[in-house]
């Protein structure tokens, strides 16, 4: 069976799925979620390297190489924030960060 | 896609150019200086700013760059003018509590310089590309300006917050962008994603309509449209109060600026199959900000509801979907920009004696200093929309563009939430003006504070009675580029 | 001219704002003189007033917004020349009776009492629709400021439920105004009263105004914001509530609703009546009961600008020229009623019924202006109550003559709770010792009054110069409803 | 100003003097300004009288001022003096004139006598404006003020609680009345485009008008006859007539002086005369008239009925105005117009004599007014004795004294009306006659005679002062010869255009012509009646307490005046009261502003709230918001 755009389209559909359900579904910690994140990233570079590939248009290739670059700083980022937050509140626990609501 | 070399016409670029130049130049200089050197980034940055104005003022006419996915228009430049200024003014009013909560390091300047030059960009993105970059750049910097105050667990916490779902977000938006590349066959640019929705037929793809779908989810969180908002009070409330201010305005410029160019001229083929979405965008902000903003007692907070609330109504602009409706959106945006900071500029006045974010703080302020509550009254008054205020002139454009429009339901919903938001603008001034004063609290202005204050103060007395020159501005800036 | 009238007050409340420091009197003397000078040159409009043209006068006409087709025009004719003299009038009297009760904040107060000023002269002369709706909305902010500030115990509900109240209705007029300006292609209200609208486009746009100025007239049920309004406002405040505020709303009806939307206006002829009718008699019932002065009189408001609204919906000459005499009229009487209980509550500090009794024993001279106000509410021939009520009822009665009875059986029930509450707080032995220790009224309060007694006996008797004023608009008006002539109705 | 303007103006002027310079120029200054008023209304209402009704002079009309105008609406304020109008000027102005003098003396410990005065003359004011009019409006104008002056004047001793409920209860009543009075104008003027007085005659004399017309809860009704009946209800306000009398005997509450003169001489018969001055039309409806007849023979009878038991002196003739007034409405019932303004006149005199005798009688009892505690006063004070009898006499109808010629006429036009409803009140007419003997001799030997019930103020009682007695006695003469000199109004065509006749309406013409035993029958009802007086009060004196003892529930009945006090209270103002405490409670403070207003600020609250609890600060809450969002779109929206 020759694998098609299909399956890769369902691949990053997964992955996404996935991603995004551990955002919400995770009640552990910061670093699952900013995996996840990782992961809805590559769903979207599945998605655009398949498309890339299968209609023969080089553009989707390299605009995950900036996705990639742009996932890179975001973690950086995201993780710099973390390390902030850990040292006021000794904690990256998801269910402990709810100081404001309403 | 080739780009040739000669399609790069960088003094289209020159605004954005400068703030980069100039941002790492500062970085570089804060780097050198030590605490002295605080001042000196200071004004540097006041002055940047103002030169980047006058840079974009000068530009005229219409171009484009990097192959079409960098464009400048009159839009874009009335656009990044407010985006500066939203990026200038709370810089301008809050240096007391820089200085006063350690965020003087010059840093926080550069990294604002940088949100703004991600802005800039959006609003002049000519390609999804362009689009993604230009978002990053403002978002990445919006979550560390949010977390600036390392010492505080509530600046941590909105920093955290806003990153978590400001990258959900992303990914939904690059996701949309992802299944729009494949669904156009590799189209990135607006102007050939655009050709090809011409195409009839192309509509039931629904590939592609889940792509813009996704996308407008993306830009909606970016202007914390509901059910997107969900970041915005808590984030609002968390950052500190420049960065609050700074938020409130100038991302939502940037992305209205690209919303604009997304509905108006990528996707206005398919008009049909994504004005819905922005339609109930803007129900849902309405209804979100007015009612939610019912309970609240942080006036940070309230004005994060306020301002979803004001998104909703923008939308309504964007949804009529015409040169009347755009303009309403250029001007309530202006409007909007000047509302916001005069209120934060009050709230960081207070500040000095650690006070000012609760509503309870406000206790009787007419008594005590009635120019004051007068100014701040006003504020809430034209942000309820209430005539003769700038705050109404906004919303009687917007509305006019919708009943125009035919959007007559959409106008009327409008108008209904906007009376019971109004209740909580009027608590503010009940608070000041009925409530007797317990506290020997005052509000100090430094010199920024004051300024801002009374320039936007009359600004909105003006434009609720005399608001041609906005008008014709924002009139000028829809005509060349629609 | 117009626009002189319009301002000044504005002019003299920056100045006031400006000018004067911590001294209250130089307020109060300053809030006086700007707004006697108001009034004179109100009075010079009047002198130079052409009744016998249906036409707007003193017309002016700038461009304000000319990408959007708006103009700061203003222009008076004969149906709103009276409620600018009414508003000019009242304002001064106004002042006057808060000259001792209003002690905190007094130039604030002033100041926002000058603002209501400009912006409800500005609202009957605006022939500029946005311009007309900018200045309905601007009137709330200071009448929240006084309610709320200078008002009663209850203050900040009363405040908060008037403003979002009228403001909720006013909203939707916001759409129809637009509806109408968009459709109508201009928003000029001599050139929309021109327009020819199509049915169903009236019949939506209608609504919306009805909404907006049921409110605020306020019609029933949408009348539940005025009895706390008034029972809390300051009594300067509920004078200038009740005489000219609820005003508004009629005047919007009669302005735009009916030359505008004449054949909606005759659909909803029945609704009109309908709740007409209901607060006619409804809130005479409810007003029978209150134990509260200034909440009766509320009530009474309530009922009578039933009689308004349903003379304006007659559609001839009688009950429209009654209605807005009637309107005139409940300025006068209410806010002379109101400026009355401000008389007894500053003495004795209390507004209930109960608490008094007997008091004209002590004040013979407050007993008996309070006798001819009560008679005039009451609609005794010979006071400019009759006057007006008499051509509403006789307008209805060509109009319908089953509303016609059913709405004056509520003149009976207007006597009825007017002369019991008379009884219970003038007549009678003292019960309160406190009101054993009364003083009659003073001069500056008789001075108050004074005029107000001449205008109910002068319109009462000679209603003619008034009448005259706003006949050959009245006409006109009903020309453009294109209504049939009463003559023709009574032969049919 | 013409003189017949000044006989209008000069007690207004008075009244105005009186009320508001009291102060300035002091009690006798006030009063004197009143009584200078009225003298001169007085002086010049009898030169127009004889001008008009002695002499052969024409119809007067002036037109004064023009009043309301509105489209074609057009009244003015306007003087028509015609025969009619000529003896309601002299009965008003010449006995509003001797009330005001007696008052001197009545009032003369009371404190508030310059408002007193002030408003006797704004009465005055009101009524001649009233008989004076020429077109309807203005006749409501002074309909409605006299009702204010009689409003004012019940309640003139405002401490008393029960003065000025009287005053409210008489203030409303008429305000009823009112009511139809107001929308018979309405109706005038919707059929005959005008109200004033000759053209509407005029037309409805030439049938220019619409004959039948809609009107709710009716259908189609004739014309004329609704209007005639609507007038006519302000009629029964204003003039007391069965279902509207309730207000006159606790009007009794106000002074004396002010019973006589409103509440028997003039106010009250306003209604007749409107009646009379309104036959024109009256005449064209039968039904009308038959009900005027009717309700005016019910009333006679009734009101009859309920003195007989009375024990307040001023009671039992406010009942007998009742019943008076109640004769000549059914008089003017049968087209015997000119009979029942004969007895207007008439018992304009003898009734407000014994008002004022009553007065005496009270001032001597120092404000005693049950006469089961006075007697024997015939002694003390003979002369008010001698002209209450005169009084008791003319009201009873002994021969040859003013009441035996007007209601000689009265019922026997009734009897010769030969209607069904004639005939009818032909027989109450003359059942309540022996009533009426009855109950006056009961009062004359309640009071005057027998024994001296109270000591105390029996010693102390005296002759009022002169300026009592004066007018006391000019009226007795009035009682004595009003009727001779007043046979003449009762001949053919006296009136002239005043009173319109339908052709066959002639029961006055023929009332002349009557069997004999009609003639006879009101004196042998005299006998009858002072023959049981006399057994039941002065032989047999417990035969009054056996009675009332046997027939307790009709005693009580009627001492409850059939009840209708009580009846009316529960009907109208407890459940008004009930009503307006529901509507205000239930209507207003729960449905409207519960449910509706606060209702809708609660929901909004709820939905903050609501809107609160999602915004739980957990960020997978936040995502999960976002996602389903993202989902609800995607599925709408692809």
């Amino acid at each position: 069976m020759a694998v098609g755009l299909n399956h890769y389209l369902v691949l990053g559909a997964m992955l996404f799925t996935i991603g995004i359900l551990g955002i919400f579904l995770n009640r552990r910690n910061v670093i699952l979620i900013m995996m996840s994140i990782e992961l809805v990233l590559l769903a979207v570079n599945v998605n655009l390297v398949a498309f890339s590939r299968f209609m023969g248009h080089v553009d989707g290739q390299i605009i995950t190489f900036f996705v990639m670059t742009v996932a890179a700083a975001e973690a950086a980022i995201g993780l710099a924030i973390l390390v902030a937050f850990f040292r006021n509140r000794a904690t990256i626990d998801v269910e402990e960060i709810d100081s404001m609501k309403g | 896609m080739s780009v040739e070399m000669q399609d790069i016409h960088l003094v289209y670029m020159m605004p954005e150019i400068l703030v980069a130049v100039m941002a790492m130049a500062l970085l570089l200089l804060s780097a050198w200086t030590h605490k002295g050197g605080a001042g000196v980034v200071h004004w540097l940055t006041v002055l940047t700013i103002v030169g980047v104005i006058l840079v974009i003022h000068v530009g005229e006419g219409t171009g484009t760059t990097f192959g079409g996915q960098f464009v400048t228009d009159a839009m874009s430049r009335y656009m990044k003018v407010l985006m500066c200024l939203g990026m200038i003014i709370p810089v301008i009013m809050s240096r007391d509590y820089i200085r006063a909560h350690a965020m003087d390091g010059g840093e926080y300047h550069v990294v604002s310089m940088f949100a703004m030059l991600g802005g800039m960009i959006l609003a002049s993105s000519g390609g999804f590309v362009i689009l993604y970059l230009g978002l990053e750049l403002m978002s990445l910097s919006f979550y560390v300006l949010a977390a600036w105050r390392r010492d505080d667990v509530r600046s941590g916490e909105a920093g955290l917050k806003y990153f978590v779902l400001g990258s959900m977000a992303s990914g939904l938006l690059l996701y949309g962008i992802s299944m729009i590349y494949g669904a156009t066959g590799g189209a990135t640019g607006f102007k050939e994603v655009a050709a090809l929705l011409a195409t009839p037929g192309i509509h039931d793809n629904q590939l592609l309509v889940l792509g813009m779908v996704m996308v407008l989810a993306g830009m909606g969180f970016k202007v914390a449209a509901a059910p997107f908002h969900m970041w915005a009070p808590d984030v609002y409330q968390g950052a500190p109060t420049p960065v609050t201010a700074f938020m409130a305005v100038m991302p939502k410029v940037a992305a209205f600026a690209a919303l604009f160019r997304l509905v108006a001229d990528v996707f206005a083929p398919a008009h049909g199959q994504w004005v819905g979405v922005l339609q109930l965008f803007a129900i849902l902000s309405m209804a979100t900000g007015a009612f939610a903003g019912l309970v609240q007692t942080d006036l940070k907070r309230l004005l994060a509801y306020s301002s979803i609330g004001h998104v909703g109504y923008i939308l309504i602009g964007l949804v009529s979907n015409s040169a009347a409706g755009m303009q309403g959106v250029m001007v309530y945006l202006t409007i909007y920009l000047f509302m916001t900071v005069g209120v934060f500029a009050i709230i960081i006045s207070f500040d000095r004696q650690g006070l000012g974010e609760n509503i309870r703080d406000y206790q009787g302020l007419a008594h005590k200093q009635p120019l004051v509550a007068f100014v701040l009254a006003m504020f809430m008054f034209s942000m309820a929309g209430i005539p003769p205020l700038a705050g109404f002139i906004g919303k009687l454009n917007i509305f006019m563009a919708a009943v125009k429009a035919g959007l007559v339901p959409l106008a009327v919903l409008g108008v209904l939430f906007s009376a019971v938001s109004a209740f909580y603008y009027l608590r503010v001034v009940k608070v000041m003006y009925f409530d007797p004063a317990d506290r020997e609290s005052r509000v100090t202005f430094s010199g920024g504070g004051f300024l801002v204050v009374t320039m936007s103060m009359v600004l909105i007395l003006m434009w609720g009675i005399l608001p041609g020159d906005l008008l014709t501005w924002t009139a000028s800036s829809v005509q060349t580029w629609h | 001219m117009l626009s002189l009238v319009t301002f000044l007050p504005l002019v003299g409340a920056l100045v006031i704002a400006i000018g004067v420091h911590r001294n209250p009197d130089r307020a109060r003397y300053a809030a006086l003189m700007v707004s006697l000078v108001t009034f004179v040159l109100s009075l010079l409009l009047l002198h130079g007033f052409d009744s016998d043209s249906h036409a707007f006068q003193f017309l002016e006409e700038r461009p304000w917004l000319p990408a959007f087709g708006l103009h700061y025009r203003m222009g008076v004719d004969g149906i709103s020349l009276p409620f600018v003299l009414l508003t000019t009038f009242l304002t001064p009297i106004c002042i006057l009776s808060s000259w001792e009760s209003v002690q905190k904040h007094v130039k604030e107060y002033m100041i926002a009492f000058l603002a209501l000023e400009t912006f409800v002269v500005g609202v009957f002369c605006a022939l500029d629709f946005i311009v007309f709706y900018i200045l309905w909305e601007a009137m709330l902010i200071p009448m929240f400021l006084i309610i709320g500030v200078w008002g009663g115990p209850n203050r900040i509900y009363a405040a908060m439920k008037f403003f979002l109240y009228t403001l909720a209705g006013s909203v939707l007029m916001l759409i129809a105004v637009l509806a109408l300006g968009i459709e109508g292609g201009t928003f000029s209200i001599p050139k929309l009263m021109e327009h020819p609208f199509s049915l169903s486009f009236q019949m939506w746009v209608f609504l919306g105004f009805f909404v907006s100025f049921s409110v605020k007239v306020p019609m029933w049920p949408v009348h539940t914001w005025l009895p706390d309004a008034h029972v809390e406002a300051p009594t300067a405040g509920s004078v200038i509530l009740a005489g000219i505020l609820l005003k508004m709303g009629a005047y919007g009806f009669l302005r735009f609703s009916i030359p505008m939307l004449p054949d909606a206006s005759r659909e909803f002829v029945p609704l009109i009546f309908g709740l007409s009718l209901m607060a006619i008699v409804y809130t005479a019932l409810v007003a029978l009961m209150q134990k509260d002065l200034k909440k009766l009189i509320a009530y009474s408001s309530v009922s009578h600008m039933g009689f308004v609204t349903m003379g304006l919906f007659t559609f001839n000459q009688q009950g429209v020229e009654g209605g807005i005499l009637q309107m005139i009229n409940h300025g006068i009487v209410a806010g002379a009623l109101f400026l009355l209980v401000g008389v007894v509550y500053d003495r004795l500090h209390t507004r209930e019924i109960v608490k008094f009794g007997g008091l004209v024993q002590r004040m013979p001279i407050y007993a008996f202006i309070f006798m001819v106000f009560t008679m005039a509410s009451v609609g005794l021939p010979g006071t400019n109550g009759f006057v007006g009520e008499f051509l509403i009822l006789l307008g209805a009665f060509l109009a319908s003559k089953a509303v016609a009875v059913v709405a004056a059986s509520g003149v009976v029930l207007g006597a009825a709770y007017m002369l019991w509450m008379y009884k219970r707080v003038v007549f009678g032995e003292i019960r309160n010792p406190e009101v054993s220790v009364l003083a009659d009224v003073n001069r500056r309060e008789l001075v108050a009054f004074a005029p107000l007694i001449a205008l109910v006996l002068w319109i009462g008797f000679y209603p003619k110069p008034f009448l005259d004023i706003f006949h050959t608009s009245v006409q006109h008006l009903l020309e453009q409803a294109k209504v049939v002539k009463v003559g023709a109705l009574a032969l049919k | 100003m013409s003189a017949n303007q000044l006989i209008v103006l000069t007690p207004l002027m008075g009244s105005l003097v009186a009320g508001l310079l009291a102060g300035r120029i002091g009690k006798g200054g006030a009063i004197g300004a009143t009584i200078v008023g009225m003298l001169i209304s007085a002086i010049l209402s009898i030169r127009v009288f004889m001008e008009v009704a002695v002499g052969n002079a024409p119809t007067i009309q002036e037109e004064v001022f023009s009043w309301i105008v509105s489209g074609q609406f057009t009244v003015h304020f306007g003087i028509l003096i015609d025969r009619i109008t000529a003896i309601m000027l002299i009965v008003v102005s010449g006995i509003s004139t001797l009330i005001h003098i007696y008052s001197i003396g009545y009032m003369e410990e009371d404190p508030d006598q310059p408002r007193f005065f002030s408003y006797l003359s704004l009465f005055t004011f009101a009524m001649l404006t009233l008989v004076t009019a020429d077109n309807f409006l203005q006749l409501f104008f002074g309909w409605e003020g006299v009702g204010l002056a009689s409003y004012l004047l019940i309640g003139f001793w405002y401490k008393k609680e029960s003065a000025c409920n009287a005053a409210i209860k008489a203030f409303l009543v008429n305000r009823v009345g009112d009511f139809g009075f107001a929308l018979g104008i309405f109706t005038i003027f919707l059929i005959f485009g005008t109200l004033d007085y000759t053209q509407v005659f005029q037309m409805a004399a030439n049938g220019e008008f619409k004959q039948m017309m809609d009107f709710p809860l009716l259908g189609q009704v004739p014309t004329i006859t609704l209007i005639c009946l609507l007038l006519f209800i302000g009629a029964m306000g204003k003039s007391a007539q069965f279902f509207l009398h309730t207000w006159l005997p606790d009007a009794m509450e106000g002074p004396t002086p002010v019973s006589a003169l409103i509440h028997a001489a003039t106010m009250v018969t306003a209604g007749v005369f409107m009646v009379c001055r309104a036959s024109p039309l009256f005449e064209l409806s039968p039904t009308a008239l038959e009900v005027v007849t009717v309700v005016g023979a019910v009333t006679a009878l009734f009101a009859a009925s309920v003195g007989l038991v009375q024990n307040d002196i001023k009671k039992v003739i406010a009942y007998s105005t009742c019943s008076q007034l109640g004769y000549m409405f059914f008089a003017a019932g049968v087209s015997a117009y000119a009979a029942s303004m004969f007895h207007l006149m008439t018992h304009a005199f003898f009734k407000a004599l014994l008002f004022l005798s009553a007065g005496a009688v009270i001032h001597a009892m120092h404000h005693e007014q049950d006469m089961r505690r006075m007697g024997g006063l015939a002694k003390k004070i003979p002369m008010t004795y001698a002209v209450m009898m005169i009084g008791t006499l003319a009201l009873t109808g002994f021969p040859f004294l003013a009441g035996f010629y007007s209601k000689d006429a009265i019922l026997e036009s009734a009897y010769a009306a030969h209607s069904m409803v004639g005939i009818f009140a032909w027989s109450m007419g003359m059942l309540a006659a022996v009533l009426t003997t009855f109950y006056s001799f009961r009062l004359v030997f309640m009071t005057f005679h027998g024994q001296p019930a109270d000591q105390h103020t029996y010693h102390h009682a005296h002759e009022a002062p002169w300026s009592m007695r004066g007018p006391l006695v000019v009226l007795a003469v009035g009682a004595v010869f009003a009727g001779v000199v007043g046979v003449p109004m009762i001949e053919k065509q006296w009136f002239r255009e005043a009173i319109f006749l339908a052709p066959g309406h002639d029961a006055l013409e023929n009332s002349h012509h009557v069997p004999g035993w009609v003639k006879w029958l009101p004196f042998a009802a005299f006998l009858l009646g002072l023959a049981t007086a006399w057994m039941m009060y002065m032989r047999l004196t417990q035969l009054p307490g056996i009675l009332a003892e046997t027939f307790r529930r009709t005693h009580r009945f009627l001492v409850n005046a059939w009840y209708f006090d009580r009846l009316y209270d529960w009907m109208f103002v407890q459940m008004a009261k009930k009503i307006g405490e529901g509507l205000w409670r239930t209507g207003d403070e729960t449905i409207i502003d519960g449910y509706g207003v606060n209702g809708a600020a609660a929901n909004c609250a709820r939905i903050a709230g609501w809107l609160r609890s999602i915004q739980s600060g957990y960020v997978y809450h936040y995502a999960f918001v976002m996602v389903i969002g993202v989902l609800v779109l995607v599925t709408v929206y692809t």
